[in-house]
């Protein structure tokens, strides 16, 4: 039968997890109506803003352009399994310290892919930092804030791991 | 948490303090609560239906086939909803706006028909089935044109009447002017006649969009015995007044409450789903939530596209003395708050000079296009757009210099500013001369050799904030000293909380962190007339701290009827304990605050005009390609007077994020129309700034100034850095490369275009 | 988005079995960023997708002959190319482009072959790939066959594949000491679509250009050679004169339309300069990624 | 949006003018019409499928004649709209015909308004399109008269 709901197994924030989803549901709706995570958030729906964002695989990747089914069997982290320990990650307290949003839309998608880009690059220069966030938006534009939220992360990162 | 209170208990001053936002926690691990999130139980999801046509007259709905498709609740249409609301028409200054279209529609885009489902994806696929029929009646798109009346928007107009600044406004038929604004000061005819020069240049800007992240959402949970609306929106007083009277309901059986905004910049202003979710909600018996997708943001409000005129005549000594001014406002389908935009900057429309003759007419005009609203500075960004070219343009043709041309016709404080009223703290002189500082400008510019060639530019600007308005605020400290700020502005980014909570600190003495604030709920927050305009910090400021101050004569009180000595610090939760035998109790203050104004008279003259003034400007420093005509923004200054900031980094990062997204607005966003159709209705196609198009050097500079009347010497400060980027930046292309661009945006072809043109050699208009 | 049903088979064989190619409604989808925007913006309603995931490592990955030949299997996502040793060493300009091609989010979901049969013309790597001379290898009902890039292009979203064709692998030749620039052009924000790209690889025998391709992509409605153009410079020294008759005839050449991004005559000029600049840059083009 | 050319015919003004104004002739010039009916002299209605890649859409439209000036002009509306997506087309056409020496210059313009979905985002794909559709017209257009006339033809 058309379009009939399946079951996906995945890992999501750390946890064993079943979902019921339909072909045609993308994964921020997964995400909002089956687990109640509203951390990713569709926008623009198009990819280009990147409030979707989440890590699949500990790649970023576009909730709202991805089907929910391509998740089975993928290990997913969303904005939420940063705090699960009720203390702030490294890149959150960064951005908290630098004022690195206003509204806090779009917040989520950025702490994301910084995490994932302080993975790649333990180290990035600005231009590093901006072609890597080049594809996420922010309409308040703390995008100076986010820089240096970036660059104080990525130090506090390296001193975590090495001290 | 940083809050500390010494060892003597006193937490010192809060005010200054450069606090992170109180709900930074909850931004950045995703949890802070936004209205497109929010789920009811039992919630349907509305999808609208909208106009093809620009303007027209509805034949007929066929919504049969919405109807077949599995899953679908109901389809409605305006039928229904005037079984339910009978006179479903809205609006800050008319009513106009009808909930759905009613016999007519009038822009592309309209809301025609709904659909409700359980499922958003079977509501949206059953709108596509629905087919409306109409007849074409002539459209009309350009407000210059539209000023002329030759075809008519909407056939009446009912002012609203709601709001004080605006009771003026008349009912008019056979017009599609909304409103005109006219000032008149001095004789500028005899002025212009005198004059040893007369300059006239036209301007225009573009529409522009909001584009907040969060998409316009209401859900709306009607009862019988009354309505519960959560909704993104920046003002939770008007919509409850608004939705009262639409269902002729006493206020307290409207309750709207609001999470955090994604964004709001001015779009979430007045009604936008709210009416239609109540409306729905009522028809189905269900809770509805209308929550839009980005395309749909820009079928709802836009900002203001103008065109302006205006005209200087100069004395032999350089001295501006008349400037006319004419402006025409292009507000789409519905006037939403365009009237407040045509008045209030009609103020100021003449700029900061001191210019004896001055004429001022501004249109508010209707055509058929989304509607167009308040987009951060209330029409004043178009206006400096208009009057800081055409200053610098003065200045280049009498060979002056831009900087001591601006400073020989300045007006300064102790002067009558156009309105009539008296100019104080306004720190016009020294925000000039600190862009100027920055900018090195004593020093002539290396404008460059080849086919790069750099300039640089500068503009400042006053705005006068919207009056008179009203905000209420109540603090209430708990049996354990704990206190609690219950207040309407609306945090959408700007830090509001933190900066009320700081307030509320300083009166006190307590930490700001300690501070809680009640979000957004009419049934608890009190009246604030709205978060816009710049306004609250200085109205809700002053509500707050006066509230806090009447909480703290009422411990004084206690202190006192407790036996307390003189200078006691004795905790607040002893003194509640003391009185009432137990951790009970509550000390409550309210304050309200409405400066005093005089609307002006029939020439435009009040000698109170606003309560504050706000001043600010840009200066940048850019480099064009003569190649292909791009240019790109190296270095962005932006200074402002806000009095005495409360929180200097959160003053700071408002400033920033204000001049970037006036940058976009400046350099290449554009909503692109053909006939009356948005051709450009995604983020793929409508483009704001990201990451690389912010200039790598940012500078961001609040003079040091005090707002004698404001709560702690502060004033607001939202709006202020998008007030110069724009003629700052055509200013310095002037200077780089000579050509002079009078229209927004600034983008590559324009560049390109002025560039030929100048050396004869017109490219073809392909 | 209207319901679909949605197929998962585990080879390239059984994928092109499912294909109906009388039935428009049932489409493969690769990594889906494209097809996802279609069918969220309702202009297309599929009513089966038959995806290619559990298969899609197998066809994965990037390997370089001995010749230096890149071979790229059609699923392999954009962001593999952008981090590939193979691909830094003998087609860096790739990698260069990846910088500023669409975001990370799409560049790990995005495959090859997904993107050259998507066919959007303003996309950055299809003129890429056809100055380095890239073909793709396509099977299908009729058996296996090659296509050259600048053929399998042939208009706005439109491709040569037959409609039980797919991509299977990209291959790129040996550079043979080319040369390669793409020049991105955008006229609204940084990263916005391009209102003209322009690639070039160049094979220059010490200061003669020996060869040379050069393709234009988002003014024009494909991606598309400028073989006149190549005509002109090669036998130069790419000296400013020849730059000069080389913009003027590329700017003849091609067949440039207006948008939102710019008119015409506009994009036309911006051809002329960036055919010029796109040389420079291949001329100086280390070899570094 | 506004397309304008000329299409040059080996044939005399007259007999173009038959031609075009022949609406069963005119409509089999233009890739993906079917179902044309005529409702009377100067009404049409037709189905438009227009495909791109794997898109189709399909319009249905009506077209009136809303000016016929023998020989020299022509003029008609076309509003259509798209099934099942909320949509509509637009179009006035202004068609000319000039002599030149034996030859026949046509000269068109067409200004069409696309709304609702397609409008704002499908433009640049509809446009390119619409080239490929004129382009379609004028190959049909010169090879039915290449063929002795369009009575020949079919």
């Amino acid at each position: 039968m058309s379009g009939g709901a399946r079951t996906i197994n995945l890992t999501l924030n750390g946890r064993p997890v079943s979902a019921e989803v339909k072909p045609h549901h993308n994964v921020v709706e997964m995400l909002q109506t089956q687990f109640g995570l509203f951390g990713a958030r569709e926008s623009c729906g198009q990819g280009l803003c990147g409030c979707c964002t989440v890590l699949v695989d500990g790649q970023p990747v576009s909730g709202c352009l991805c089907l929910a089914v391509f998740l089975d069997g993928a290990d997913v982290v969303t904005i939420e399994h940063l705090s699960e320990t009720g203390k702030l990650d490294p890149v959150q307290q960064a951005f908290v310290e630098c004022g690195a949003f206003q509204c806090g839309y779009c917040t989520p998608g950025f702490v994301l892919m910084t995490k994932a880009l302080l993975r790649q690059n333990p180290d990035p220069d600005d231009e590093q930092i901006r072609d890597y966030l080049a594809g996420n938006l922010c309409r308040c534009a703390a995008y100076p804030e986010i820089i240096n939220a970036v660059r104080m992360a990525a130090r506090e990162t390296k001193a975590g791991s090495t001290g | 948490m940083a809050a500390t209170t010494a060892p003597d208990g006193r937490a010192g001053h809060q005010v200054g303090r450069s606090l992170h936002r109180l709900e930074a926690r909850e931004k950045v691990s995703g949890r802070a609560e936004y209205t497109h999130l929010m789920q009811l139980p039992g919630m349907l999801h509305a999808k609208i239906f909208r106009s093809t046509v620009a303007h027209g007259r509805i034949k007929s709905i066929d919504v049969s086939g919405a109807r077949e498709v599995p899953g679908v609740y109901a389809v409605y249409t305006s039928e229904d909803v005037l079984k339910v609301i009978p006179d479903p028409y809205y609006g800050p200054a008319f009513h106009d706006q009808p909930i759905l279209a009613v016999g007519k529609v009038h822009y592309i885009g309209e809301p025609v028909a709904v659909v409700l489902a359980a499922d958003p994806h079977v509501a949206e696929h059953a709108t596509q089935q629905i087919v409306a029929e109409y007849h074409e009646l002539p459209a009309v798109f350009d407000e210059v044109e539209a000023a002329q009346n030759k075809t008519l928007v909407h056939e009446e107009l009912r002012p609203a009447g709601t709001f004080a600044d605006l009771k003026h406004l008349k009912g008019r038929r056979g017009t599609n002017i909304a409103l005109d604004f006219r000032l008149r000061r001095g004789d500028v005819d005899k002025a212009f006649a005198a004059a040893a020069q007369v300059f006239e240049h036209t301007f225009r800007t573009q529409k522009v969009l909001h584009l907040a992240l969060e998409p316009y959402a209401s859900i709306a949970d009607f009862r019988d015995d009354g309505v519960t609306i959560y909704s993104a929106a920046q003002g939770p007083s008007f919509v409850r007044t608004e939705i009262a009277r639409l269902l002729r309901w006493p206020e307290n059986r409207v309750r709207i409450k609001v999470p955090y905004l994604g964004g709001g910049y001015g779009g979430k202003l007045y009604i936008k789903m709210e009416a239609l979710a109540t409306a729905m909600s009522m028809l189905a018996h269900r809770p509805v939530k209308v929550a839009l997708t980005m395309e749909e943001q820009f079928y709802t409000i836009t900002k203001h596209p103008a065109t302006l005129r205006i005209k200087s005549g100069i004395d032999k000594d350089g001295r501006i003395i008349a400037r006319k001014c004419e402006v025409w406002w292009n507000g789409g389908a519905y006037a939403d708050i365009g009237p407040r935009v045509t008045q209030k900057s009609g103020f100021t429309a003449s700029g900061p000079y001191d210019i004896d003759n001055v004429a001022i007419d501004s249109y508010a005009l209707y055509t058929n296009l989304t509607p167009a609203g308040a987009l951060r500075g209330f029409g004043i960004p178009q206006l400096v757009w208009a009057y800081e070219s055409h200053t610098d343009m003065i200045a280049r043709a009498l060979k002056r210099d831009p900087l001591e041309f601006r400073k020989q016709n300045l007006l300064r404080n102790g002067r009558p500013q156009a309105t009539g009223t008296i100019l104080k703290d306004a720190a016009i002189e020294k925000v000039l001369d600190r862009i100027a500082d920055r900018l090195n400008w004593k020093q002539p510019v290396d404008h460059g050799t080849g086919t790069v060639r750099r300039g640089r530019g500068l503009a400042v600007a006053l705005k006068a904030v919207i009056s008179p308005t009203t905000s209420v605020a109540i603090v209430n400290i708990s049996g354990d000293g704990s206190t609690t700020l219950y207040c309407g502005t609306v945090d959408m980014g700007q830090g509001s909380d933190t900066a009320m909570a700081q307030i509320v600190g300083e009166v006190l003495d307590m930490p700001a962190e300690s501070v809680r604030i009640v979000p957004r709920d009419t049934d608890v927050t009190p009246y604030d007339m709205g978060t816009l305009g710049s306004r609250s910090l200085f109205h809700m400021g002053h509500a707050v701290r006066l509230a806090a101050e009447e909480a703290r004569s009422k411990v004084a009180a206690l202190r006192r009827e407790l036996g307390e000595p003189d200078g006691s610090n004795a905790p607040l939760a002893e003194l509640f304990l003391k009185k009432y035998g137990m951790q009970a109790g509550n000390i409550v203050g309210t304050g309200t605050y409405k400066p005093d104004y005089i609307p002006p008279d029939a020439s435009g003259l009040t000698t109170n005009a606003t309560p504050f003034w706000m001043v600010a400007g840009s200066g940048v420093e850019i480099e064009v390609d003569t190649e292909t005509g791009h240019v790109r923004v190296t270095r962005l200054i932006n200074v402002a007077d806000v009095g005495k900031p409360i929180n200097p980094k959160i003053v700071e990062t408002q400033l920033s994020g204000a001049s970037l997204m006036q940058l976009g607005f400046s350099m290449f966003e554009k909503m692109h129309i053909d006939g009356g159709q948005i051709t450009n209705a995604s983020l793929a196609d409508y483009k704001i700034p990201g990451m690389h198009d912010v200039p790598r050097v940012m500078e961001n500079e609040t003079v040091d100034a005090i707002q004698e009347n404001g709560p702690f010497g502060a004033k607001g400060v939202g709006e202020l850095a998008t007030f110069g980027v724009s003629p700052a930046i055509a200013n310095a292309i002037d200077d780089a490369v000579g050509v002079r661009l009078t229209e927004l945006p600034l983008t590559p072809e324009a560049v390109f275009r002025a560039l030929r043109a100048k050396a004869n050699k017109p490219l073809g208009r392909e | 988005m209207t319901p679909f049903d949605l197929v998962e088979p585990h080879s390239f064989e059984e994928t092109i079995g499912l294909i109906e190619p009388d039935d428009p409604d049932v489409r493969v989808i690769a990594g889906g960023t494209a097809l996802m925007l279609m069918m969220k913006a309702g202009v297309f309603r599929p009513r089966r997708l038959i995806s290619m995931r559990k298969f899609a490592s197998s066809l994965s990955g990037i390997t370089a002959t001995s010749s230096g030949e890149l071979r790229i299997g059609a699923m392999t996502p954009l962001s593999a190319l952008e981090h590939s040793p193979h691909v830094s060493r003998h087609a860096p300009v790739i990698v260069r482009t990846m910088r500023r091609l669409s975001n990370v989010r799409v560049r790990n979901v995005a495959t090859i072959g997904g993107a050259l049969a998507h066919a959007d013309p303003h996309m950055d790597l299809p003129p890429v790939l056809i100055a380095l001379g890239a073909s793709v290898c396509v099977v299908g009902g009729a058996g296996e066959r090659t296509i050259p890039v600048e053929d399998l292009l042939t208009g706005y979203y439109e491709t040569a594949l037959a409609k039980n064709e797919l991509i299977a692998e990209v291959r790129i030749p040996a550079p043979a000491a080319a040369r390669s620039a793409y020049c991105k052009v955008t006229t609204g924000s940084a990263d916005d679509w391009p209102a003209l790209g322009i690639a070039v690889t160049l094979a220059a025998g010490g200061a003669t250009v020996k060869s040379a391709r050069i393709a234009v992509s988002a003014a024009t409605t494909k991606a598309t050679r400028l073989t006149e153009a190549e005509t002109a410079l090669v036998g130069s020294t790419a000296d400013d004169g020849t730059l000069k008759d080389v913009a003027d005839i590329a700017a003849e050449e091609a067949d440039i339309l207006a948008d939102g991004r710019g008119s015409a005559s506009y994009k036309r000029e911006l051809l002329r300069v960036y055919v010029v600049r796109a040389v420079r840059a291949a001329m100086q083009a280390s070899g570094a990624p | 949006m506004k397309i304008a050319g000329e299409i040059t015919v080996a044939a005399p003004r007259d007999a173009v003018f038959q031609a075009l104004s022949d609406a069963p002739f005119f409509a089999s010039c233009i890739e993906g019409v079917r179902d044309l009916k005529a409702i009377d002299a100067t009404h049409f209605s037709a189905v438009l499928e227009t495909r791109v890649a794997y898109l189709r859409f399909n319009f249905s439209a009506n077209v009136e004649i809303t000016g016929l000036s023998p020989p020299e002009e022509i003029k008609a509306k076309i509003e259509g709209t798209p099934l099942g997506i909320v949509g509509r087309l637009t179009a006035a056409a202004t068609t000319r015909l000039i002599e030149a020496g034996g030859q026949t210059v046509i000269h068109y313009e067409i200004e069409a308004t696309l709304t609702g979905k397609l409008g704002s985002m499908g433009q640049p794909v509809l446009m390119a399109k619409a080239k490929d559709m004129e382009k379609h017209f004028t190959e049909r257009l010169l090879a039915a008269f290449a063929a002795g006339g369009p009575g020949v033809a079919s």
